[in-house]
């Protein structure tokens, strides 16, 4: 890693530490406050991918992955937005030179958005929005970040397109994690008219997720194993330190080791020649090893783990969450078969 | 040897399972969960319709699975209101059992159990709350105790304490003793925790003595007993524990199952197939285990290996059967009471004994039994 | 419910587990490994000390898991040299029965079972070998058989092969049948298989048949039912599977208990205390998922789920255990009946249908129960 | 990685093909023929870091874990000898100048040494062999490559002495794995003046092994991984290639997964600034992970995984017996945790 991405990991994670950790309680109740999206801004993290003239920090592959691993190490809702925004919305607007100005006002905070991609990955059918040719109507069951201002949706025929009104989010569901982006049901009654077709090529958005949803997995893990390694430092049972004790120990530094590992590879291939197969294949394994690491880290906690107030359960519901939207899937299992086996695979 | 309950057993488990399915509503599911409140309404619905029956130690059993297994936090909540009530009933004097117990058994009263502390956690035998005697024969209780179920919402806790200084490090955990605390009295403050990630529904308090004073009849049992109270204790409530774990990974399963059923693309994948085929394999080698350690304990011969290999086996099968099928249900799951189990079943691994402690348990009590002191 | 097994089995327990301690000496369990040997000695103490027990199903149970405890080679050994005979107990002719089925149960004779083959393995309804009916209605076999248990020794096997097509893809289960073959009948031939990784006291060959004539009285049961008896075999093999498994399992527990008792230096560590809980408990869960499976089949009720569930898990608990306990008794296990109980135990999760047949097996009969066809 | 690790990569590569396994049940059966020695010698790899003036090839750590790898996949036991004849033997060797010309024999496949470092690892005592001033006398049980001609043994000191005669090799050991390797106990009666004194610090030869064996457990897993891919592409059941079952497929994709991650860290690590705390990390993650692909691997080839001549049952062996021998041990894990909890951690 060379100097400019190291400097960047390490203002991110002051950002994080200082910005971050100590709101974090009202971003898991309340959302991510407007006032940290204001400084997210100002750092050019919310626009991260975003040319300069449109107020983005134009980051390259590298940039971006240490900057949603950082982010994540404290908020994954933080991280996951700045995903959403970047990864899928500012991304899909940029197609469309005309909305170019859309993604000034999303990387200055007064705007944010939305994508909807989620029955790609979850044997759902598409057809929740109708296309009729004159209104999209209908009803999206799992929107996330729906209370965005800027919607990009698929049709029944697997068009999308970017609307600005006739939406309205229903009733949240309750959160299993995320829990700073609002989770709901959204229901579409839009003019075609107010409504801007992009050429999104879903195949290519959902290749391209790999290594960002990699990187918040891997900020998970580290986010959640570093509150563990500090409390077990800490706090003593039985006389000692639980640190002490191998079992835990010897499960933290196992988790210490892989994370290492993973960090590496995620560095690998973030700045060296695109490599969409080390890209699935790291978000497959990592995925899986940050739910188990938070899931240690919770346990490490004990009862306090348990506890909100404890900011560690989030890392766990998160990692699930994390998990569901985004990837690790049985599509993406058959893809990377068939480019192992040279041919289809894993279809059975 | 024989796998099969009693008819009646399999009678009442249907019976629970009906009313689990007909109270247990998405709308109540939701709102206690959301709200983190005690469902006193429905503790007195199941108390009313005969669902908890204290009388039958299997039938107790099976409830607790089936209710679990459609909701942990409205089940737990439906039959916890008592407890600590085995404490009472094994070393309870004849008055305290008619002063404290009946009521409680009577759906009138509710106890609650308070032995973990906020320093001492799993280790019981490191806590430092203290009873000391007073020159007329009563106790004076101060300390704090933590994740206190019932804490907030209890007429009375059975308190574990200090009542001499730990002999040596080997024996911390003598000189310790029960009393029962009215929530009522001068001194005693409950603070309900908010902010558990699953069984909202359930109060959880952390509990302030200060200079709380007992009188002598409110004693349990022997001074200086209190520890292996506590042992014997965990070692029905252990049993109670696995019972609800092997619930939440039915519950579990029951809502994979059903997603294979009504999705042909679904359950067409291999990968899903074996899934449920290893979910259903280790929910049966939960139940078996709870069950041998349960008829042990039945019988009155409690085997505390079987009984720590159970829970501990019980609790892991609960969250790797409520995240492996939220896994694989994806969206699905993440909107229905799924994930509601997900957040519910970790607490199997924490509670009354870590998986960690359990651990501990199994690897003495069995090289005891192998002839190792 | 009722987990403790009669006195008398765990009496016969006790006295097989004498047997195998006595007699599966170090240097006979090294032998018969080293040299890929049936060890034709150990079986004729077997069966004239009274150890191997056909007709107490439960005792054959216990025996299969107290010498495969001991060593798996000589243990498989002991009682493998019936195998296939619960396919003439339960679909042969009267005149079968005394002919190959009595000097089996005499210990005189050695019978097998051939079903396996080359191309097909796990995939039974895949074979491809044949019996064609002739003119004076007799038989004739053409094919090729693999991995056939006591191939080599055996003085006559029950094969299984295609008497007609198969009706279509989904049918390719029908059209088969079952014969008994004798070994030294003209084109019948046996390739002894060497180099296995373990059980290697027990035998193991490729079988080739060549024009070998059957004579009609040597078909078993019904023409076109062979399919459904092999599957009625394996659900009672599956369970000896299991049991082997879980006396695998146990011995490899067995001896890292024997090295923590001691060397304290070992079992002072508390990952190698926990390992020893875990170890413990999958052993149990798997003898309970086994037992239960057994309990059922004992009483003329098999549960194709259960038994499934029973050998799969068993199997992994088999290897699992002799893994675990290798990889933390280190060079102490590498040079001990460690590491052959570590080789043996990895056919567990292959041989009468491997790990994967049982997960599908279990995911069918499992979704049927819950309605779905 | 840069050309020149490449090219070697591709060479050893080649060299295991054509000469390691066309002869492999016979290393299995016989030990590894002096054929293949001479063999292994012309190519330099016999004394891989020895000197060029030594016979050597004088690999850096990269390309000294590129061959370790590339020879363990296809046969671990040849991988290990190597390993050990320069790992333990030659280095021990060149501490002392005046025996510099023993390393010359070695490398050239005329002698084979073995060094005794077991103890350390496996909770044995020292004391095997006593030191009575005159005299090294004693067994030890569990000696592989026991029937080398050049043996360097501790004392119940844990001095460490050279010795060319004065030993006996006992009955062999039923051999776990490594099977081209005599494995056995060796009776010790030795002059002390027919024994050279080395200066042995077995505590920084135990740091120097985690590179080297997690090559070649890496090597296993690949050598494994490959044969188990290319079988599921020809074996059929219920109709259909293995390879297009999903439990099957996804399994594989998984450890293809691990394994390209795995060996980029080897890389990194290999070619970056010396760090021994990631070398340990690797090895005790690549170490757990050769044992279960190699397990994997095994089932995949069903009934013919478990029959010698299909070559598959010797990773499952070799890496059981690699993890005994070469690491993963407690120790190792309470210093790994002492490093991550910065202070002294995992000892109860």
């Amino acid at each position: 890693m060379d100097e400019e991405h190291r400097v960047l990991e390490s203002v991110v994670g002051e950002f994080a530490t200082k910005e971050i950790e100590p709101i974090n309680k009202q971003i898991e109740l309340e959302g991510i406050p407007i006032d940290l999206k204001k400084k997210l801004s100002a750092q050019g993290f919310l626009g991260a991918l975003a040319p300069y003239e449109l107020g983005g920090a134009s980051l390259d592959r590298l940039g971006y992955s240490i900057l949603l691993k950082q982010l994540a190490s404290a908020s994954p809702s933080v991280a996951f937005y700045i995903f959403l925004q970047n990864s899928l919305v500012i991304k899909s607007i940029l197609l469309e030179d005309d909305i170019r100005e859309k993604v000034m006002s999303i990387s200055s905070g007064n705007s944010s958005g939305t994508f909807y991609y989620s029955n790609k990955l979850n044997f759902l059918d598409y057809g929740g929005v109708v296309n009729d040719g004159r209104m999209l109507r209908g009803t999206l069951n799992a929107v996330i970040n729906s209370d965005a201002n800027i919607f990009i949706i698929p049709d029944n025929n697997g068009r999308f397109y970017l609307l600005e009104n006739g939406y309205s989010a229903l009733d949240e569901h309750e959160k299993l994690g995320l829990r700073g982006l609002r989770f709901s049901p959204v229901r579409f009654e839009v003019d075609i008219g107010n409504a801007v077709e992009l050429p999104v090529n879903i195949d290519e958005i959902l290749d391209d997720i790999h290594l960002p949803i990699s990187s918040i997995a891997l900020g998970i893990a580290q986010g959640a194993l570093n509150k563990a390694i500090e409390y077990a430092k800490e706090r003593s049972a039985f006389l000692h330190k639980l640190k002490d004790f191998q079992p835990l120990a010897f499960g933290m530094a196992q988790a210490y080791s892989q994370l290492d590992i993973l960090k590496e590879y995620m560095v690998n291939i973030a700045q060296g020649e695109r490599d969409i197969n080390k890209e699935l294949m790291l978000k497959i394994v990592s995925i899986d090893f940050a739910r188990e690491v938070s899931k240690l880290a919770l346990q490490v906690h004990g009862g306090y783990g348990y506890l909100m107030d404890f900011g560690i359960e989030k890392y766990y519901r998160d990692a699930m969450f994390l998990s569901i939207l985004g990837g690790n899937h049985i599509d993406e299992k058959i893809k990377l078969s068939s480019t192992i086996f040279q041919e289809k695979a894993g279809w059975i | 040897m024989d796998f099969t309950l009693p008819e009646e057993i399999e009678e009442k488990r249907k019976k629970v399972r009906e009313f689990a399915l007909r109270e247990f509503t998405e709308e109540r599911k939701r709102y206690y969960d959301e709200n983190e409140k005690y469902p006193f309404d429905i503790r007195k619905m199941a108390y009313e319709q005969g669902i908890v029956n204290f009388s039958n130690p299997w039938d107790l059993l099976v409830t607790i699975e089936e209710l679990c297994r459609v909701d942990p936090g409205l089940g737990i909540s439906s039959f916890v209101y008592a407890f600590g009530s085995e404490i009472l009933m094994l070393f309870g004097s004849d008055e305290q059992k008619k002063k404290y117990l009946e009521p409680v058994q009577r759906g009138e009263k509710i106890m609650g159990f308070a032995v973990t502390e906020p320093v001492a956690g799993s280790d019981v035998a490191g806590i430092a709350s203290k009873m000391e005697r007073q020159p007329d024969g009563s106790y004076v209780l101060n300390g704090s105790k933590m994740f206190i179920t019932n804490g907030s919402i209890a007429d009375y806790v059975l308190v574990l304490a200090r009542t001499g200084p730990p002999p040596s490090e080997e024996k911390r955990h003598h000189n310790m003793s029960m009393a029962i605390v009215e929530m009522k009295w001068p001194g005693v403050s409950a603070n309900k925790l908010r902010g558990k990630m699953g069984v909202r529904a359930t109060d959880t308090a952390e509990l302030v003595f200060e200079n709380v004073r007992i009188p002598p009849e409110n004693i349990i049992g022997e001074i200086g007993k209190g520890f292996y109270y506590v042992m014997t204790f965990f070692n029905i409530t252990r049993i109670y524990v696995a019972a609800m774990s092997i619930g939440i990974a039915q519950g579990a399963l029951d809502m994979i199952v059903e997603k294979a059923k009504k999705d042909r693309r679904f359950s067409s994948q291999e990968s899903i197939q074996f899934t449920i085929a290893e979910m259903a394999t280790r929910v049966d080698a939960a139940r078996l285990l709870t069950y041998r350690a349960a008829s042990l304990l039945f019988q009155f011969n409690p085997d505390p290996v079987f009984t720590s290999m159970a829970k501990y086996f019980a609790a892991e099968t609960a969250t790797y059967a409520a995240e492996t099928a939220l896994k694989v249900t994806g969206l699905d799951g993440a909107v229905t009471s799924l994930e509601r189990l997900f957040r519910d079943s970790k607490i199997m691994e924490i509670w009354e004994g870590s998986s960690e402690i359990e651990k501990l348990v199994i690897y003495r009590m069995f090289m005891k039994k192998m002839g190792v002191e």
